[in-house]
């Protein structure tokens, strides 16, 4: 336990997080902290205080390539061809990732950016709606 | 055989279609905006494909993509509604080179009607009377100033290619020409893309009247009586009743024969409408809607023909099986067209119901209406022996609706049904100016 | 001349009415139970009175504060609807009495068909066949053995002022006769104060077919068809429909020919039914409904007359001003009826609508279903041109219907429809029990 | 039990926290302290005790006698006769306090209990619904 002289700053803080308190103000022969806190929505629903949100690392970031038309989706540029790629491949911006067949026209879709596949989301040979997520990758 | 089709469209129409599909047996896939996934229409049909985003142009004007979503569901037939692409001779052209039933006319029948030169150059030949004025393109500025001086003005500059009111310009005098030529000219352009313009009489305040057809393409046409349209805000249609009234029975006939002649001469295929123009004892041809219209049910429900069903069958080659004799019109329908006056979520819809009400809607309670769309919430159809018998089971039937959430036309609606001016008949395209915008200016 | 009429009655039917008085440029005044202030019939109507609890014998049931209801609110009519005081000719005596027309048939007419031996025996008279049995009220048990022996087992006794299913009694032989006897003479006491029993031969899993007729109370009598309401569970009629499917030709203008003749023979005024039981190649006379019913909507749609318009003119003595040659029943309309199995609140209501569909509901989103009233909860009526398309239509429209909130039969419904003895038109008062009770047996 | 003084400043923020003030402040030789907190929804339905509701004395009681049935209300039993009852006039129990005219009888509607009249609610000689109030009246 904690007298006032003898408080340090980081329990004062901790106290005020864990408190309803939207103001707090102390002067002590020595010293004088002021705290306000606007209640947010979150604040208000309780006095629990936000999850620190941990923010990705670059290359954590998980992103989906979707379809920018309805077509039939290849992974490989002809039946007997190797795929474009593979789950672990990188690929660069441009490179191309797959097909999608539409209008007798076989349509490449390419990266926007690099990224390596991490899932294939579309089943090769199905058709593919537009917005129909295809890959799931990390951005490089 | 047609066992599967695709709706490419949306809203009310498109919920229209896949009731009609249910009702035949045969299969749906909606095809819809990325907005659009929550609505009725992809719910009750068999299947669903996204083609796009919210905007029309990057959904549903797609055209590869709406063919491809036909294709690859392994669809027969499409059926594009109402706007978007059913008046597209290029979208049913590329329709019918995928070896998938268009349905509606052939593309080249659309590509016909479409230009509103040559349809009226058709409409003449086939003995439809059409307005005094120019049945050829306007050369320049000086072809038209010598076309209405030998007309008399007020005249009427149009967009070949146009409709809805743009690349409309009236020219009252000799002096206000140049300058309507010039913005006629340029919203055809923009608009249509064709700069091709025409002119005719300018008639004030007419009645819109038109007649609804079926034909099956081998020669066999039959009509279904006429509808009047002629209350409208801005060219935008809000009630619309068959049979037309104070219409003389010898014109609703010579209106009728005018236009299955039309349609012979057309060698038309399918649902279509011919509009005309109505001027004192007077009735002139304006256009050929080569498609279905938004007023169908008024027809549907005083000649018992599912038009939607109709097309279907004319588009599975099953030939009309319909005699002009087999249509027996009887008693009188009126629709109410409810449109928003906003975006925004309902929160709350109760449309009418009970006897001799139709409803035809897509939206209910907590249905969020998309800015990217038109403005048609709502159609309220009511059936009845007599148009004076309809009138009141329409006000009991808009009495009846709750709309919260966006503001709507229903105010006005009620105001126009309550009018002298449309309670006796006396209906013109300058009706909502007289009984709306008036009694606003007066209040 | 009517001006104003009060709606002795509740739900859907008040707000059908209410419906007619609003087209008719009636006004309308709802007499209503505490519970049922917020329905929409009490919603829509011009006036409202309270006239007592819950309860249906503390309100609904009360003549008393209906007739001063109607008095103090200066109305000239009272419409009782279905149930309730429908039928009951004291009740309509005191409107009589209280100077109003009671919108429905004379209080004489009402007491005389209100007993089944009475009804059997006009019946007779005017040359419409009736069960084997006998035409007299049972004398006591011994008389009812003989009767029975004469007729053959199976037979069933019955509630000479009976309905709905109490007082009856099927008795398989001669030992199940004395029980029997006792059971509906005491059900008979209890459920309508009167011991007065009937025999009759028993006919197992009949089909029930009704006729609906109009009358003026002058001699003119029209019917507007027959209606097929065999679906049945314990008596609580399920789906019904027009024209009766697999009935002869012969049968059918038999059966209204009949009708019409009881019609005349009882100086019949307004709406009312026929009932019969059809076993076979012959049909019996059940009874007269001397009322409207649950199910008009379907003779509405096949025969284009607004039955409740139909009364009230009737009711103002204008004379039915239609003859059999006027009526064209055209075309086929199938009801279904969907019912709650429990009280609470709707949280979530959606009806179907579009072409071909009518609903007959005083339901939405957020109404409460109080527990003192019947369960109906909603009629959906299609009208269709044949019996293949308007089963293809009803089930397009159970398909779009969510109610959430309270259990109902819509599966069951839904069941019905889809199964084969139904599709077939092989309809009789067995077909419930065959295609859901054995199911779930199997299930 | 602890002197202001001795107060340790975990202590103070318990001590609000489960109070229902809004405010506090505190000044002691060594130091001065202030809270506050703006009450939130969440706030106002937990902490702050419910307003203590006065039961009403039996006297104060004010209950409303409603119509029993559809009928004609009137106060007097005659044209020109005196009204039963009038504002501030008590009634025994099973006294009448007006007729209410229904089927061409006059129904006396008798007090169930003793009472005052505080106010007549209903129009004379006008309609009353079922349930329609009537009377004001003061239990007595």
């Amino acid at each position: 336990m904690k007298t006032i002289e003898s408080l340090d700053i980081e329990s004062l803080f901790t106290l005020f997080e864990e408190s309803s308190l939207s103001e707090f103000e102390l002067a002590t022969e020595h010293y004088e902290v002021k705290m306000k806190r606007t209640p947010t929505a979150e604040a208000a629903k309780g006095t629990v205080p936000a999850p620190e949100t941990k923010p990705a690392e670059p290359g954590e970031e998980v992103e989906v390539i979707t379809s920018p038309i309805v077509g039939t989706f290849y992974l490989t540029p002809a039946p007997d061809a190797p795929p474009y790629v593979a789950i672990g491949s990188t690929v660069g911006k441009g490179d191309v990732l797959c097909t999608i067949e539409a209008m007798k026209l076989m349509n490449q879709l390419e990266a926007e950016f690099a990224c390596q596949i991490v899932r294939v989301l579309a089943k090769p040979e199905a058709m593919v709606e537009f917005g129909a997520p295809l890959f799931e990758v990390k951005r490089l | 055989m047609i066992e599967k089709i695709l709706i490419a469209n949306r809203g009310e129409i498109a919920l229209r279609i896949v009731r009609a599909c249910k009702d035949l047996g045969i299969k749906s896939v909606v095809a819809h905006s990325t907005v659009d996934r929550d609505t009725m229409a992809v719910e009750f049909a068999d299947e669903h494909v996204c083609i796009g985003s919210g905007p029309t142009g990057e959904s549903y004007l797609q055209a590869d993509n709406i063919i491809m979503a036909a294709c690859l569901t392994r669809c027969d037939a499409i059926h594009p509604g109402i706007g978007f692409l059913s008046e597209n001779a290029a979208f049913a052209k590329q329709v019918e080179e995928a070896g998938l039933a268009f349905i509606g006319p052939a593309s080249d029948t659309i590509a016909l009607v479409g230009n509103k030169v040559a349809a009226r150059r058709i409409a003449r030949k086939a003995g439809v009377p059409i307005t005094p004025g120019g049945e050829e393109a306007l050369i320049d500025l000086d072809d038209a100033l010598r076309i209405a001086g030998s007309l008399g003005y007020p005249v009427i500059i149009k967009a070949s290619a146009g409709g809805g009111g743009r690349g409309m310009r009236i020219v009252r005098d000799e002096e206000g020409m140049a300058n309507a030529y010039a913005l006629a000219k340029k919203e055809a352009l923009l608009f249509f893309a064709d700069g091709e313009l025409h002119l005719e009489r300018y008639i004030q305040n007419p009645r819109h009247v038109e007649v609804q057809l079926l034909a099956d393409g081998h020669g066999a046409v039959v009509h279904l009586g006429e509808r009047d349209c002629s209350v409208q805000k801005r060219h935008q249609k809000l009630f619309e009743e068959s049979p037309a009234p104070r219409l003389s029975e010898a014109m609703r006939e010579a209106m009728a024969s005018a236009s299955v002649a039309l349609f012979r001469a057309l060698g038309y295929r399918g649902a279509g409408t011919v509009e005309f123009l109505v001027d004192g004892p007077s009735f002139y041809f304006m256009e050929v809607n080569a498609r279905l219209q938004v007023e169908h049910p008024v027809s549907e429900l005083v000649s018992g023909v599912d038009l939607v069903r109709a097309q279907i069958e004319i588009a599975q080659g099953k030939g009309l099986g319909l005699s002009q004799a087999d249509i027996h019109l009887t008693g009188y329908a009126l629709e109410c067209r409810i449109n928003a006056q906003g975006a925004g979520t309902l929160t709350r819809v109760r449309m009418p119901s009970g006897p001799q009400v139709r409803v035809d809607t897509f939206l209910e309670s907590g249905s969020v209406l998309s800015p990217h769309y038109d403005s048609l919430l709502a159609k309220v159809i009511v059936s009845a022996k007599s148009r004076d018998e309809g009138l009141a089971v329409m006000e009991r039937a808009l009495d009846e609706v709750i709309i919260d959430g966006v503001e709507t036309n229903l105010g006005e609606q009620r105001q126009i049904l309550a009018s002298k001016l449309f309670r006796c008949g006396t209906v013109t395209t300058g009706l909502y100016g007289e009984v709306i915008t008036q009694r606003k200016n007066h209040g």
